[in-house]
């Protein structure tokens, strides 16, 4: 008997989506007890369609090819000192800030579609998220493999694990994703598998490693990549979650829209740290944080957004805001990181003559209004021997956890500021997005563990700034932090280059 | 001369990160150890979850186990991400040729349809078994504590579905891409007597609260005996008569078990090992689930392999608790 | 709705009540279109402290960096107040004065225009 | 109407998908740009496994695209013997 062929998708349907049977000993709603309190309905979870169809075997088989691949260059790298090929050292601060600040969110990621892979009762989904699941436990563990080797040449890398759980800025990423990890399971799928992998992610793994390369680190753009092609599949993931909840019943749309507005505000508040990276980081330059916004997210973005239209779907609230904030935020949070140098756990420096001409060029309407003249003031103080570092500690929006540090787009010589009163008590935020998120769920947001106030109320060691840094931060206080200029990095990498 | 003191120049600043030199000292340190060790966070989390707000996001406490140090849990096979989809990378190649080689032969031919209609009412229903497994070691992967622990759980969650899967295919091989094997076999384990103690209990144990609770439910008990019952037992009267083929079907599934069998035991041990109170608390799982799982496989194993095979199962299962430290 | 949760009754613990300061109270200090302090700056203090020592103490602490510090004219200078206009009261303590816990205090130097004009 | 694109890593394997999709999808625009290759084209992208086959002279699944790929915009479909991406307006 000559057994007929099975196209990709029966097969995918027969030995995938058909393991699952009705329960007749317990009541499902105990076994997935999360699916109906967020209100969404879903009528039929066989009308999932699955965005990709790997088996576990043919996933073993690719995803074995690519970490073979992977590593052959993690070796190569780190035999031939790979750190060395570099093209200026103060790169390796955005390394730092990777590992410090993104890895520990692809753990997140792990766990979150652990948790929904678990929770979701159609087994479409799920198979589809414990893939996801999988993917993002491979993502943190081959950026620590990565950057373990610049970890032996560099400070500022070795503690990022407590540091992630404990830095101020570094509240900013853990809170974005403990946020959507302690939402429910469809917020969730629409917090990071929608908003934030089909947009979102982009802007850091595609122009950010092509970046990586461009400065001569084969090592963060081999596993940049190498990540991004299970992205691929997460993204086409996000896209038919979303396309899922919305055709299954009409009362998901403005739920599944409330949450698209929270999200892709609070994703593009994360993002300015990636925008600083981009236009300050990468001492070669690829392209702009404004360019890439406009690919990645204008064009990239806007085409999504007119193909969801169809469903009821709108561009996310606000977007007419973030369109005019692409022209500030790089320059806003560099800023902020340059005058808090002394407390941030990688270096900090004023751009080269060179880079200050390329921002007037990539960004003519905002830069040499409102950016140059900061830094020509942070040159005039160094060169005088007063290099600056501000005192005191910021003022932190409640919801984004970010220094007080955007402007009002109407005038953006002004910080923007909103607050509002919940239980006899004051909140601020740093816009009218964080402010909105914050009056929708006030009794989520007031549990912010925001560093600036936790400081203030003893939990963190001190009261002097040095020993919160060195004790309860684990900085190496004098090595890891202050300027790039006569820092422990520069000095070693003068010697390895043969530079006085 | 030259290289040397360039070599001497590119001394490292350090070997580790700093909570690896914490644990194991300043020196070089694995893969598996600076994949693993202190990843998870522990505080700060900012939110409590709207849907358990008696827990943290990260939180030892939704399991009666207690551990000293939750990294204790060293995997025995050093498996992180990459070790691990290598690993299974290799046994699949092997298992594809097996497959590929069934097929073109198409050795289905040479079974006799009595042992067709046991296969597909016996073995393939397995699959929904692994399908609970899956659930079981995700739910304890996504609410466990500490990455030690937590990654072994979700790539044995997702070993399961692939166990799934290749019994779905054994159905697909024996109904030559029709399907209709694994609709009749899935008929059986919803309708037929001989699966209702078996899917009663995993439905069971999906429910429950505890993960590690429901750990030793499935891997620590069912496991174990469906491990023996089918794969050993089984296994050996297929050969006896004249389905040896079959053997290689189950082959991946049979390394697998080795090779998981170390890992389930190791974590047995070490929790075990911890303090007194786990000890007792481990025992008592055990009995419980091991009683249901008894009485739940009796007339499968009869079914299957006649009297005394299940005692067989539950003495090798015994012999394992033993050696973990239970039950002495 | 303060939170969409699974159950009923989800209270989350307010982080930042004034009773964990340890009889300080958080105060922020903004000075308009002066860019060079990236954003307001937190201080805790005690709500009994009077303003002239904000004016004597707190004031050059978080600002006194800046070349336009010490040309302030104070007499000029518009204050507010979270969000209201607002005549500090140089004897009179914070609290006194309405200045409670998490208040925001804004001033404005209109005839400073910042380094180089721009705002800095 | 909205563009799809596609981007693969530069390697040897990429570049011959590449071709392939230039001659599937005559007009669409080859971006370059440091360790990657970027291919967009308006409304639908198709990647035929028989004309992949061609340029590599040998026997491609098409889930072997995922080893390559870096990112993608549009709806994805995906069977034996295509993968289309398309904005569906």
């Amino acid at each position: 008997m000559a057994a007929k062929k099975l196209n990709i998708k029966d097969k995918y349907r027969l030995l995938t989506r058909d393991l699952d049977w009705d329960f007749s000993y317990e009541d499902p709603k105990k076994a997935f007890p999360y699916e109906e309190f967020e209100g969404i309905k879903i009528t039929d979870w066989d009308k999932w369609e699955d965005p990709f169809r790997l088996t576990m075997d043919t996933y073993w088989k690719y995803q074995a090819e690519k970490e073979k691949k992977l590593y052959a260059i993690f070796d190569a790298f780190s035999q031939n000192n790979g750190h060395l090929n570099v093209v200026d050292p103060r790169y390796v601060n955005a390394v730092k800030l990777f590992l410090t600040g993104v890895s520990p969110l692809e753990y997140q990621a792990y766990q979150g579609f652990a948790h929904v892979g678990r929770q979701f009762s159609g087994v479409g989904a799920r198979v589809a998220c414990q893939m996801q699941s999988l993917d993002e436990l491979r993502h943190v563990q081959t950026q620590i493999h990565a950057m373990s080797h610049y970890n032996k040449f560099f400070d500022g890398l070795q503690e990022f694990s407590h540091q992630h759980d404990r830095v101020w800025y570094l509240s900013v990423p853990k809170s974005f994703f403990t946020d959507a990890r302690s939402a429910g399971p469809f917020e969730f799928m629409i917090a990071i598998g929608f908003s934030f992998e089909y947009v979102l992610t982009n802007l850091l793994f595609v122009p950010f490693m092509s970046g990586a390369a461009h400065n001569g680190d084969m090592a963060t753009v081999t596993f940049g990549f190498s990540a991004q092609s299970d992205e691929a599949r997460h993204m086409t993931l996000g896209l038919e979650v979303i396309k899922f909840l919305l055709e299954q019943h009409e009362d998901n749309l403005p739920i599944v829209q409330k949450w698209i507005d929270k999200w892709f505000w609070r994703g593009t508040r994360l993002l300015t740290i990636v925008a600083m990276m981009m236009d300050y980081m990468l001492p070669k330059k690829v392209m702009s944080w404004k360019e890439a916004w406009e690919v990645y997210f204008e064009e990239a973005g806007g085409a999504l957004f007119k193909d969801l239209a169809r469903y009821g779907i709108k561009m996310p609230k606000y977007v007419e805001v973030i369109e005019k904030e692409k022209e500030h935020i790089s320059h806003q949070a560099w800023w902020t990181f340059y005058t808090h140098g002394h407390a941030a756990g990688f270096h900090t420096w004023i751009p080269s003559d060179e880079e200050l001409d390329w921002f007037s060029e990539k960004y003519p309407d905002t830069f040499d209004k409102y950016y140059r003249p900061l830094w020509e003031m942070a040159k005039e103080m160094e060169a005088k021997g007063e290099r600056f570092y501000t005192t005191g500690l910021p003022q932190l929006c409640q919801v984004c956890q970010i220094p007080m540090l955007f402007t009002e787009m109407d005038n953006p010589n002004q910080n923007a500021m909103r607050d509002t009163m919940y239980k006899n008590e004051r909140y601020h935020f740093c816009s009218d997005g964080c402010c909105d998120i914050f009056e929708e769920e006030p009794e989520k947001y007031v549990q912010a563990w925001l560093p600036v106030h936790q400081i203030f109320q003893g939990n963190c060691g001190g009261p002097e700034m040095g020993d919160i840094l060195s004790d309860f931060y684990r900085m190496n206080v004098g090595h890891d932090n202050m300027d790039m200029k006569g820092s422990p990095d520069e000095k070693r990498w003068n010697k390895w280059k043969g530079v006085a | 001369m030259t290289i040397e003191i360039k070599t001497a120049m590119l001394e490292p600043v350090r070997n580790t990160f700093a909570h690896i030199e914490r644990r194991f000292g300043d020196k070089p340190a694995t893969r598996y150890q600076e994949a693993t060790y202190d990843v998870a966070s522990e505080v700060n989390f900012h939110y409590r979850p709207i849907w358990q707000p008696e827990f943290e996001l990260n939180d030892s406490g939704r399991t009666a186990i207690v551990m000293e140090d939750w990294y204790a849990f060293k995997d025995p096979r050093q498996f992180y991400y990459g070790s691990y989809v290598q690993a299974r990378a290799k046994q699949q190649e092997v298992s594809e040729s097996n497959y590929k080689f069934f097929e073109k032969r198409d050795l289905a031919r040479l079974i006799s349809d009595e042992i067709k209609q046991k296969l597909i009412r016996l073995l393939v229903p397995l699959r929904h078994v692994e399908q609970a497994a899956n659930l079981n070691n995700v739910y304890g992967s996504s609410l466990g504590y500490g990455t030690a622990i937590t990654q072994a759980l979700l790539y044995n969650g997702m070993d399961r579905l692939g166990n799934a899967q290749y019994l779905s295919r054994i159905g697909l091989i024996l109904d030559g891409n029709t399907g209709d094997s694994l609709v009749v076999a899935k008929h059986h384990w919803v309708e037929d007597s001989v699966w209702q103690g078996v899917r009663a209990y995993c439905e069971a144990n999906i429910c429950v609260e505890d993960w590690f609770e429901s750990f030793v439910a499935q891997d620590v008990v069912l496991d174990a005996l469906v491990y023996e019952l089918v794969y050993i037992q089984f296994d050996a009267w297929l050969q006896e008569n004249g389905a040896q083929d079959i053997g290689m079907l189950t082959e991946f599934i049979q390394n697998w078990n080795k090779d998981t069998n170390r890992w389930v035991d190791s974590v047995l041990k070490i929790a075990a090992a911890d303090c007194s109170e786990n000890k007792a608390l481990l025992e008592q799982w055990v009995s419980t689930w091991r009683g249901k799982a008894v009485e739940a496989l009796a007339p499968l194993a009869t079914e299957m392999l006649g009297e005394g095979a299940l005692d067989h199962a539950v003495a090798a299962l015994d012999k394992r608790l033993q050696k973990a430290g239970l039950f002495k | 709705m303060p939170v969409y949760a699974l159950n009923p009754g989800y209270t989350g613990e307010r982080m930042d009540r004034v009773e964990n300061f340890g009889g300080n109270q958080v105060v922020y200090f903004g000075w308009d279109e002066h860019r060079m302090f990236c954003a307001a700056k937190a201080f805790p203090l005690p709500p009994s402290m009077p303003f002239a020592a904000v004016m004597e103490k707190i004031l050059p602490e978080a600002f006194g960096q800046h070349p336009e510090f010490s040309q302030i004219n104070w007499d000029t200078a518009e204050w507010l107040l979270n969000n209201e206009p607002f005549k500090p009261q140089m004897d009179a303590s914070l609290e006194a004065q309405g200045i409670d816990h998490k208040s925001l205090i804004r001033f404005k130097t209109p005839e400073l225009k910042g380094y180089a004009g721009a705002g800095v | 109407m909205s563009k799809v694109y596609i981007a693969l890593q530069d390697n040897e394997q990429s570049r011959y998908i590449v071709e392939a999709i230039e001659e599937t999808n005559p007009d669409s625009t080859i971006i370059h740009m440091p360790a990657m290759i970027r291919v967009e084209r308006e409304h639908k992208l198709v990647i035929d496994r028989e004309v992949v086959e061609e340029k590599m002279g040998r026997e491609w699944d098409v889930q072997e695209l995922h080893v390559n790929l870096i990112t993608l915009g549009g709806n994805v479909d995906e069977d034996d013997d295509r993968f289309v991406l398309e904005w569906k307006l």
